[in-house]
């Protein structure tokens, strides 16, 4: 590394309502994070540091260089980590399907906040409630008073709180896509834009997916994966099973459909679509073959949930970002 | 994108705007939004001094995007387009706001109104933003021309392009040309005869060096578009390729089947004809009952299957007066039969029509007027103690008498009704139907001939029902049409077409089955679809169905679309007021 | 049992001095412009309908084509020329024929030969009652009156108190007219007086002075026969009565002088298509009017017994008038109308009655 | 003032604008909540404007286009009818009521329909009461 | 050509040797000189026709063809191919030679009805025998007349880049559709689908547009017509006027609106109405102070422009040669005063259609309100928005159409523009009872019975009888009619009544007719070669007809009408060659024609 004398990169990785999987996938660089260790400092990232709020509360404002932020906004709690980052970082990424157009977590917004609380602290089979007690934000106990982050209502992307850089997508990001980021904002290289998705190309994902595709598509019947036997070559919506590639920007490699899966949209939208879901739900019906209402009306049964097929990473990020 | 240098034109149409709408305070509220520049309202901004208001101002002010909110766009948009043309803009610039036919003719409620004005100006004004400078195109015109049918408005329409020296292809079903012309033996009002007008038109359309017959052939689906088509068509087993620059569609007509109405009990009374067998009657000579007698009786009856819900709403328009001739033709063959007619009301309209009606009173024919609603005539056979065959019951409105009418021979004239190849022909050439099966002209008082679909013409009885000079007026319409753009050389084509983003476009191809017009079509090598802007109508069905986004539908993406709903549903005005 | 439609009624019409029966376009206009017409009594349209349908029944049932009074604005609006004015005088031929139980009528209307023969017969029967009478002119006047007397008794009774009664029969037995009891009473009054007046006719587009002259026809015929028949005119010495007579007499013959001078000028819709019994009734009447005046100056002057063929010339025109032209000619048209002009009142009060009208 | 709802309606230009403006010329009087954007084929109407339309607080959505089989680009409309079932399938699952999306076909000459289907809509929209989905959406920002 | 031809021709239908008519003696002199002829029949002396008597005759002489000839020889038609039939002869042999089918109907037409008798004795087509050589054409076109019919054949061929001269008589074209208030059966406001069109005529680069002119002289041959036209006094320059109103505002005359009709005032200097094409204001010459005696000229003092409006301006004579002539004069409504017993001109509500469509259109004197006609401070009739409203409105149909005293043709739109203000009555006032009374309903085109059947379920009261008379009863008008199907008669109590006037040909018809070298058929309209194959030319070559001057049409028929006019002067173009009149062929070149086309026929049998 010749550029010893400039000083090393400080980054952080914040990680809210998620699974986790984008912190693993920060360690799926392999050996190359020796690399990333040795041009930046870790300050913060919960799950492997030690490193508590009030320490980055403390920092100065545009202290961090770069901030991996992966998950939703589910609650006060990481509202509150979010804004803290924003002002103490230079380049806040969106990182991940979550923190990027809201992800699985986003499917909560199927549900109210009372919905939620109910079936889980009421109804679940195996929760033993009698008493119906809900957690509260603050409880007075004999040793002061203990507060819980709200939980809030919506589930919603990292931009809905904060001004966000630049978004990485995926469920996990491509770890390989991290990297070259990374390596990139290390070497000040010409940055995209700001709020550019980055680690993506601009085309969607059948540009890069290998199956036969021919103009064909006209669907009498349609599939849940788990339905048919796949002939592992053709264009999955020949087939008649939903595949959200066309309305999904490309750059993770087709990982799904190479393993036989179709896509379920995690990279989120192509660079002019408002609402891939909306895109994609025109797309399928426009395949349905069928001019007759009630056959219409009988082929769209089969698609049993709508919403959870074509909003599936994207729900809190659509125009219909919840039920009403 | 540049700046939007947005000029708002409020239109009064007189008192037809003005009266519901509070146009001065629209325009004045117009004026606080960011963008707009100038916010104008104006009596007639269609006329003369309303266009170089706008064309002023686009000069004076630098306007780069002008709304006029007046009628429809269907009537003005052409108008203003010029006027932007002429103030150095490009027309599509422009977006007009409907606040006439959809607005202040449709509501009483002023204050409503005007809310609903201005909200579709701020519609109007968020879509023009959004809407980019399109440049018109032109394709040379094919100076032939296909003409499918070869009956009266087939004919008239090949010999009047021929005889300019312009080359036609006349494409006929059957074996012979003349369509249903040749059946019948005499014209109305005059009565001379339809053989010797017709044999000498098709005799020279045989010969014609310039027109090219193909009889016994039917066509296959039309594809291209104006100035420039091309079908194949299907003569036996031969099967030729064809390329023309204008279609002429003279597919005419068939006649009503009288059997479903059982009041007239056609097909189980042998001597109840129609009137097209009738026709057959008169040309051969020789009027007789089906027992080979000379009738003593006979009945017209008048509008069958017509002006009739239950068959035919609309009127036949040639019944009236071919029964009239009919009355006429038997009382020369029968001088001592009794002749009767009912009808329901006597459509004598045309150039001796009512002379003819008049003349036919005069010989001794007994008019009688029926319902068509309440109570249809009812013919039954006669029983022996007659000595006639069949007897019809009638609810006559003019006496207001039932009675009953005796009869030898009944003719049933029977409505003209759309061809039943009537679905396919229009699927082939790509022009629309009403509901009754008829084609559907451009505009049904100023473009009668042309369709939707440039290059497209109807004439004839396929577009409704006619008589012979009717159906020559229009046949030669169509020609002049043609030998105007042939003269021209070349055509405009549509702007508003459809483009794809080939750095979008993942090649999922999606859009290519959904074109009705074939326009899309995939590019092996880039892996992207491809329009053919010229086949392109506009219609924007594979902008809504590409799930990548990377098709665009000219003047009417989805940016504008969402800035207009925006714009539509905007609550800036209104929270300003209050 | 619905009527069947009979193109051959016109054919018979034709001979009653129909001309154009199917011109007619049924605009109604005749029957809107005709001030005659009111709800019920819809004419001439009707008429022309039910003739051109050849619907006998309703026809003959019909008293409308009396209560028309041919004015002619009918015929000058008519869009079409066809004539309703005249075609409901046709059909008013035609029905003194139907109500005529002896068909004289209609074979008069249908055969000028016969009527002729008729009228040769007449003259023949006079001459030779004359020639019996051995030409002395007492005897003569007196059988004159007496003929008089027995022919009015004749013709009433035998012929047309029995027309009228079939046209009652027709107008309003068989059309089912249910009149209350007090309308037959109430209407006599109409009859009389209209009768005498005709009064109807006033409505009439043509104005008052043509009913003027109508009235003072019928006032002037009706107290000719008054004075004739029952003051014996020709026998009298009374001066009021002579001059009554000479009055009357001149106002018959100077108004049908009158309007034998408008039937030769045609220039009026009413006077524009004279049929031979219209013809024939005009110029009878004048004789009659005029012979009586000419009998009865030469009486006065003394010298009717050189001049006795003109009485015998009155008494043939009396004759002729009285046996042929009064129960089979135009004549009868001023009785029918009058009764017509009374079913009528009662049809009137029968569709009141039922609340149609 | 009672409640008056706001519908945005996409209406094809061949029929159904058409039949809108036949309205208009006729001077049928109907219910001034429907605001009318032109779109040259019903088959362009994707279910990304008719959210759109809900988002920005379209209390209704009515989508008229040409009769099956009249369609000026042959087929459009039917595109546009599969589109409506699926789309009316997914707001039943967002919480709307599927009667707020509705797909009429109106011809050019049905002037008259137009105006009585705006009347009709505009009341069935009026029972259903304000769509909250402007209100809903707007809490979070 | 032999024997077996051997062809009888029978004359028909001329009882009477009228001086007026075709000389049949002579004609029938003529046919005898023609070899296929056998026979001649007239008609006299067939007093009774039998069929049996005529089959014998056929057979006895040998004849093979019949000829039928005469002024309706179709009349004939059945009876003789029963005729041939019985006597076995082919049914197909009777041939109709029709004087009128080709414009023969006077006297002085004898030689054209030889030639059409001769070419149905040889059995050919009169069309194909009388063709006229052709002739090289200039390109340019003279459109007469600025309605519908001029507007659509001069844009028809201006969009095939060729030239027209577009001659109108008034200050704006647009004719009388202009003048309506909405168009039947879709109830498009005429303004609105017209206006595009004439600004397209204003604005176009092939179309000489020229206004406020006459047609006063034409001579030459067809391909080389040498136009004299007369540009008359506009008084105001149409290159520099902006339309800006001030010179009408300030003018102190008044005068009758003739674009409306009559039934409002406008000023001496105005413009026809506000769409008008040219947008420029013209100055009534027979109403302007200045005009009548030098003093005033206000107008030109308040007009911002300078040398705009000149008052002293002349009359000026234009001359232009032109290939073709389109004539499209349209028509004039029937004047109701004619018809004394409705009471047009003597009771004030009672007004013509037209009038009304001025009365209800939006543009019009009460923008659009109904109200009833009020006298002005001059005692002037006019229509006035302060005037108060009726309540029942009556239409009647059929005013000088289909009536033997006027007009016996029958108008062909009345029927479907009453039907149209029926409905505009409802609309405009729903409250209002609305009668319509009519004879028949002509509702023939397209729409026009599913339009009946709407305004019949709008609650207009519809009447089969034609209203025969309006009487004034206080300020009420009562009309009496009897209505024919509900069997009754009506005597209706209405505010206003709406007399729908039929249509007429234009006075100065005979004159241009005259002019142009067209004849003018029995009703007054224009004629046309051959009513049913050839409905726009006429016998002058390069002449055609278009529109309402060839008799009565609706708008759809009008326009494909010019258009099809246009598609004849646009075939010559395209040839450079034009036919000449088919009047200047001589009988001896048609027959000549005629034997020679017999010939090659016979040939290809």
């Amino acid at each position: 590394m010749g550029k010893e004398e400039k000083p090393k990169l400080k980054l952080a990785i914040y990680w809210a309502a998620a699974c986790g999987g984008c912190c693993v996938s920060v360690l799926d660089v392999h050996e190359k994070l020796l690399d990333v260790i040795a041009v930046a400092d870790l300050v913060f990232w919960p799950i492997a540091i030690d490193i508590k709020y009030k320490d980055v509360e403390k920092m100065p404002d545009g202290y961090i260089d770069v901030t991996l932020f992966n998950g939703a906004i589910r609650n006060s709690e990481n509202e509150y980590m979010a804004r803290l980052l924003r002002l103490k970082t230079k380049i806040l990424v969106a990182y991940g399907s979550c923190a990027h157009i809201g992800g699985i977590p986003g499917l909560a917004n199927f549900s109210t906040r009372e919905e939620i609380f109910k079936r889980v602290y009421e109804e679940s089979e195996s929760t033993v409630n009698p008493d119906k007690i809900r957690p509260q934000t603050e409880v007075e106990v004999e040793e002061g008073k203990l507060d819980l982050p709200e939980f809030f209502n919506d589930v919603m992307p990292l931009d809905e709180v904060v001004c966000v850089d630049y978004y990485l997508p995926g469920c996990p990001p491509q770890s390989e896509r991290f990297f070259e980021v990374f390596t990139a904002i290390v070497n000040g290289l010409d940055l995209p834009p700001k709020k550019s998705v980055v680690g993506v190309t601009d085309k969607s994902q059948c540009d890069d997916c290998e199956r036969k595709k021919t103009d064909n598509k006209l669907v009498k019947r349609f599939y849940r994966p788990h339905e048919i036997e796949d002939d592992g070559e053709t264009c999955f919506l020949e087939q008649g099973v939903i595949c959200l590639g066309p309305a999904t920007r490309s750059g993770c490699g087709v990982r799904c459909i190479k393993g036989n899966a179709p896509c379920r949209g995690c990279y989120g939208p192509p660079p002019d679509v408002a609402d891939p879901g909306a895109k994609m739900m025109s797309a399928i019906a426009t395949m349905i073959d069928a001019n007759d209402p009630e056959e219409i009306e009988e082929i769209i049964e089969q698609i049993d949930d709508p919403g959870g097929t074509f909003y599936r990473y994207s729900l809190p990020s659509a125009i219909l970002r919840r039920t009403i | 994108m540049e700046e939007p240098r947005i000029g708002v034109y409020v239109c009064w149409c007189g008192t037809n705007i003005a009266k519901m709408v509070d146009v001065e305070h629209v325009s004045k509220e117009l004026e606080k939004l960011p963008d707009v520049i100038i916010s104008r309202d104006y009596k007639y901004m269609c006329s003369d001094p309303g266009q170089d208001l706008i064309i002023k101002d686009i000069k004076e002010n630098n306007l780069n995007r002008i709304v006029v909110s007046a009628c429809s766009p269907r009537i003005h948009e052409l108008t203003f387009h010029k006027a932007m043309e002429k103030a150095g803009l490009n027309p599509y610039l422009f977006e007009m706001a409907n606040i006439r036919e959809q607005d202040s003719w449709v509501h009483t409620d002023r204050k409503e109104a005007t809310e609903k004005a201005k909200s579709l100006i701020l519609g109007a004004i968020n879509k023009v933003r959004w809407h980019e400078a399109l440049e018109k195109r032109s394709v040379d015109i094919n100076p032939d021309t296909l003409i499918i049918g070869g009956g009266i408005a087939g004919l008239t329409a090949a010999l009047e392009i021929a005889d300019a020296g312009k080359k036609v292809y006349l494409v006929e079903k059957t074996d012979k040309l003349g369509g249903h012309a040749a059946n019948i033996d005499l014209t109305f009002p005059f009565m001379n005869s339809v053989q010797q007008m017709l044999n000498p038109k098709i005799e020279k359309v045989i010969n014609h060096p310039n027109i090219e017959l193909f009889l016994e052939t039917r066509i296959d689906e039309a594809f291209g578009y104006v100035g420039n088509f091309e079908t194949t068509i299907k003569k036996e087993n031969e099967e030729i390729q064809l390329k023309f620059g204008n279609i002429i569609v003279a597919t005419g007509l068939k006649t009503f089947d009288p059997g479903g109405i059982e009041n007239y009990g056609y097909g189980k009374l042998p001597d109840v004809v129609t009137s097209s067998e009738f026709e057959r009657m008169l040309k051969e000579g020789k009027i007789q009952t089906n027992a080979g007698n000379d009738p003593r009786h006979v009945a017209i009856i008048h509008c069958v299957g017509s002006r009739n819900s239950d068959f035919h709403e609309y009127c036949s328009r040639t019944c009236c007066m071919t029964a009239l001739k009919y009355a006429n033709q038997l009382r020369s063959a029968l001088p001592e039969a009794n002749i009767y007619e009912a009808y329901a009301d006597m459509m004598a309209f045309g150039k001796g029509c009512e002379e003819l009606y008049l003349a036919t009173s005069r010989k001794n024919v007994t008019f009688l007027m029926f319902d068509q609603k309440d109570n249809l005539p009812k013919i039954r056979k006669a029983d022996s103690k007659h000595n006639f065959e069949m007897l019809i019951e009638i609810n006559d409105k003019l006496s207001g008498v039932t009675v009953d009418v005796p009869a030898d021979l009944v003719i049933l004239m029977v409505a003209q009704e759309a061809h039943e190849n009537a679905k396919e022909v229009a699927h082939a050439v790509g022009v629309s139907m009403c509901g009754n099966a008829f084609y559907i002209e451009k505009h049904p008082k100023l473009d009668p001939v042309a369709t939707t679909t440039d290059g497209v013409y109807v004439v004839g009885s396929c577009q409704a029902p006619k008589d012979i000079p009717d159906s020559v007026s229009q046949a030669r319409a169509a020609a002049a049409r043609i030998l105007a753009s042939i003269s021209f050389g070349s055509v405009e084509v549509e702007v508003t077409t459809a483009v794809v983003n080939e750095n979008l476009c993942c090649g999922c191809q999606t859009c290519i089955n959904v074109c009705p017009y074939t326009a899309i079509s995939y590019d092996e090598e880039k892996q992207v679809s491809v329009v053919n802007e010229i086949l392109c109508k506009g219609c924007g069905t594979c902008g809504s169905t590409c799930p990548t986004g990377a098709i665009r539908s000219r003047h009417f993406t989805d940016q504008q679309i969402l800035s207009q709903i925006e714009g539509l549903l905007s609550t800036v005005l209104e929270l300003e007021e209050a | 049992m619905n009527q069947l439609v009979n193109p051959e009624l016109k054919q018979e019409l034709l001979k009653y001095g129909l001309k154009e029966w199917n011109d007619c376009f049924h605009c109604g206009n005749c029957t809107a412009i005709c001030s005659l017409t009111e709800q019920g009594f819809l004419f001439p349209r009707k008429g022309i309908r039910a003739l051109q349908l050849g619907l006998k029944q309703s026809l003959a049932g019909s008293t409308d084509p009396w209560l028309c009074y041919y004015c002619g604005e009918c015929t000058e609006t008519c869009p079409r020329d066809a004539n309703p004015a005249e075609l409901m005088m046709s059909i008013r031929r035609y029905l003194t024929k139907v109500y005529d139980w002896t068909g004289l009528a209609g074979l008069f209307y249908r055969s000028k030969l016969a009527l002729f023969i008729g009228f040769i017969l007449v003259l023949i029967a006079v001459i030779a009652v004359g020639y019996v009478k051995h030409f002395e002119t007492e005897a003569l006047m007196k059988f004159g009156h007496l003929f008089e007397q027995l022919v009015i008794l004749a013709v009433f009774g035998l012929i047309l108190l029995p027309n009228i009664f079939h046209m009652f029969w027709l107008t309003i037995v068989k059309q089912k007219v249910k009149a209350p009891i007090s309308a037959y009473i109430t209407g006599i009054w109409h009859l009389i007086w209209n009768v005498f007046t005709q009064n109807r006719s006033l409505k009439c587009e043509t104005g008052s002075f043509r009913w003027f002259e109508h009235f003072l026809i019928v006032i002037g015929y009706i107290s000719l026969l008054f004075v004739t028949v029952f003051l014996n005119w020709f026998s009298t010495t009374n001066t009021i009565i002579i001059w009554l007579g000479y009055i009357v007499g001149g106002i018959v013959f100077v108004f049908t002088f009158h309007f034998i001078i408008g039937r030769l000028n045609k220039k009026r819709e009413v006077t524009k298509y004279s049929h031979p019994s219209d013809w024939l009734f005009v110029i009878w009447l004048f004789l009659l009017g005029f012979t009586a005046f000419i009998v009865r100056v030469l009486i006065d002057t003394n010298l009717i017994d050189n001049n006795l063929w003109l009485y015998i010339i009155h008494l043939i025109v009396i004759a002729q008038w009285g046996i042929l032209l009064v129960p089979f000619g135009k004549w009868t048209h001023f009785l029918y109308r009058s009764f017509a002009i009374y079913f009528a009142y009662l049809k009137k009060s029968a569709l009141k009655r039922q609340g149609a009208i | 003032m009672s409640y008056q709802p706001k519908i945005v309606s996409f209406l094809c230009n061949w029929c159904s604008y058409t039949g809108a403006d036949l309205a208009g010329t006729s001077r049928m009087k109907y219910a001034p909540n429907v605001r009318i954007i032109r779109v040259m084929c019903s088959g362009r109407i994707e279910p990304t404007f008719v959210l759109k339309a809900f988002r920005e607080g379209a209390d209704g959505v009515l989508i008229c286009g040409c009769h099956p089989g009249d369609c000026h680009y042959h087929e459009g409309n039917y595109k546009c009818l599969r589109r409506y079932y699926l789309l009316q399938k997914y707001i039943q699952q967002m919480g709307l009521k599927k009667e707020r999306l509705r797909l009429e076909w109106i011809s050019a000459s049905e002037g008259k329909q137009f105006a009585e289907l705006a009347d009709e809509y505009t009341e069935s929209i009026k029972e259903l009461g304000p769509c909250k989905v402007k209100e809903v959406m707007e809490v979070l920002t | 050509m032999g024997e077996n031809l051997l062809t009888a021709v029978y004359f028909c239908g001329i009882s009477n040797e009228h001086a007026e008519i075709i000389d049949i003696a002579e004609v029938a002199a003529y046919t005898k000189t023609i070899s296929l002829v056998g026979e001649i029949w007239h008609q006299k002396d067939f007093p009774v026709i039998d069929p049996d008597e005529v089959a014998a005759k056929i057979r006895g002489d040998g004849i093979k063809r019949i000829v039928i000839t005469g002024y309706q020889p179709g009349m004939f038609k059945s009876f003789f191919t029963k005729a041939m039939v019985q006597a076995g002869n082919d049914p197909g042999d009777v041939f109709l030679a029709c004087f009128g089918e080709f414009g023969a109907y006077k006297r002085a037409d004898t030689e054209r009805a030889k030639a059409i008798l001769a070419c149905a004795i040889y059995g050919v087509s009169f069309e194909e025998a009388a063709s006229p050589e052709e002739v090289d054409t200039s390109l340019d076109t003279l459109v007469i007349g600025g309605g519908i019919a001029g507007i659509q054949a001069s844009l028809e061929i201006a969009n095939g880049n060729q030239k027209v001269y577009l001659v109108e008589r008034t200050g704006t074209i647009g004719g009388h559709m202009a003048m309506f208030d909405k168009t039947f059966p879709t109830l498009d406001c005429a303004a609105c689908i017209l206006t595009p069109k004439m600004v397209e005529v204003g604005q176009h680069p092939n179309i000489d547009l020229m206004t406020y002119c006459e047609v006063k002289d034409v001579t030459g041959e067809p391909g080389n017509y040498k136009v004299k036209i007369l540009q008359k006094a506009r008084r105001v320059d149409l290159a520099t006027c902006i339309g800006c109103g001030t010179c009408s505002e300030k003018c102190p005359r008044k005068a009758v609106s003739e674009f409306d009709a009559d039934t409002t005032l406008r000023k001496a200097i105005y413009i026809p109405f506000p769409q008008a094409v040219p947008n420029k204001y013209l100055i009534d010459a027979d109403n302007c102070t200045y005009v009548e005696n030098g003093k005033c000229g206000v107008c030109a003092k308040v007009c911002p422009v300078p040398d705009c409006i000149n008052l002293d301006e002349q009359d000026e004579l234009v001359e232009v040669t032109v290939g073709n002539i389109i004539v499209a004069t349209g028509f004039k409504v029937f004047d109701a005063k004619r018809i004394e017993r409705y009471g047009y001109g003597k009771y004030p509500n009672v007004v013509t259609s037209l009038e009304f469509e001025r009365l209800v259109n939006a543009a019009g004197p009460t923008s659009g309100d109904i109200t009833f006609r009020t006298q002005d401070k001059k005692k002037n009739w006019i229509f006035a928005p302060e005037g108060n409203k009726p309540k029942s409105i009556a239409l009647i149909h059929c005013i000088g159409s289909r009536d033997e005293n006027y007009h016996k043709y029958c108008s062909k739109v009345c029927c479907m523009y009453s039907l149209k203000l029926a409905h505009l009555v409802k609309e405009k006032l729903p409250d209002a009872e609305v009668y319509e009374y009519y004879i028949d309903m002509r509702s023939f085109g397209k729409g026009y019975q599913e339009f009946y059947e709407r305004i019949k379920n709008e609650g207009v009261n519809i009447i089969r009888g034609r209203t025969a008379k309006i009487d004034q009863d206080g300020d009420k008008l009562l009309l009496r009619s009897e209505d024919i199907v509900g069997d009754r008669l009506i005597e209706q109590s209405v505010d206003m009544a709406i007399l729908a006037v039929g249509l007429e040909p234009r006075e100065d018809t005979t004159e241009i007719g005259e002019m142009l070298g067209i004849s003018i058929d029995s009703d007054g309209w224009f004629n046309e070669v051959n009513y049913v194959s050839d409905p726009v030319d006429t016998f002058t070559g390069g002449i055609t007809v278009a529109g309402v001057c060839q008799g009565p049409k609706d708008i759809p028929d009008t326009v494909a009408q010019a258009s099809a006019a246009a598609s004849r002067v646009l075939q010559s173009i395209l040839k450079g060659k034009i036919r000449k009149s088919i009047k200047e062929l001589s009988l001896e070149s048609i027959e000549k024609r005629a034997k020679e086309l017999s010939i090659i026929m016979e040939g290809q049998l």
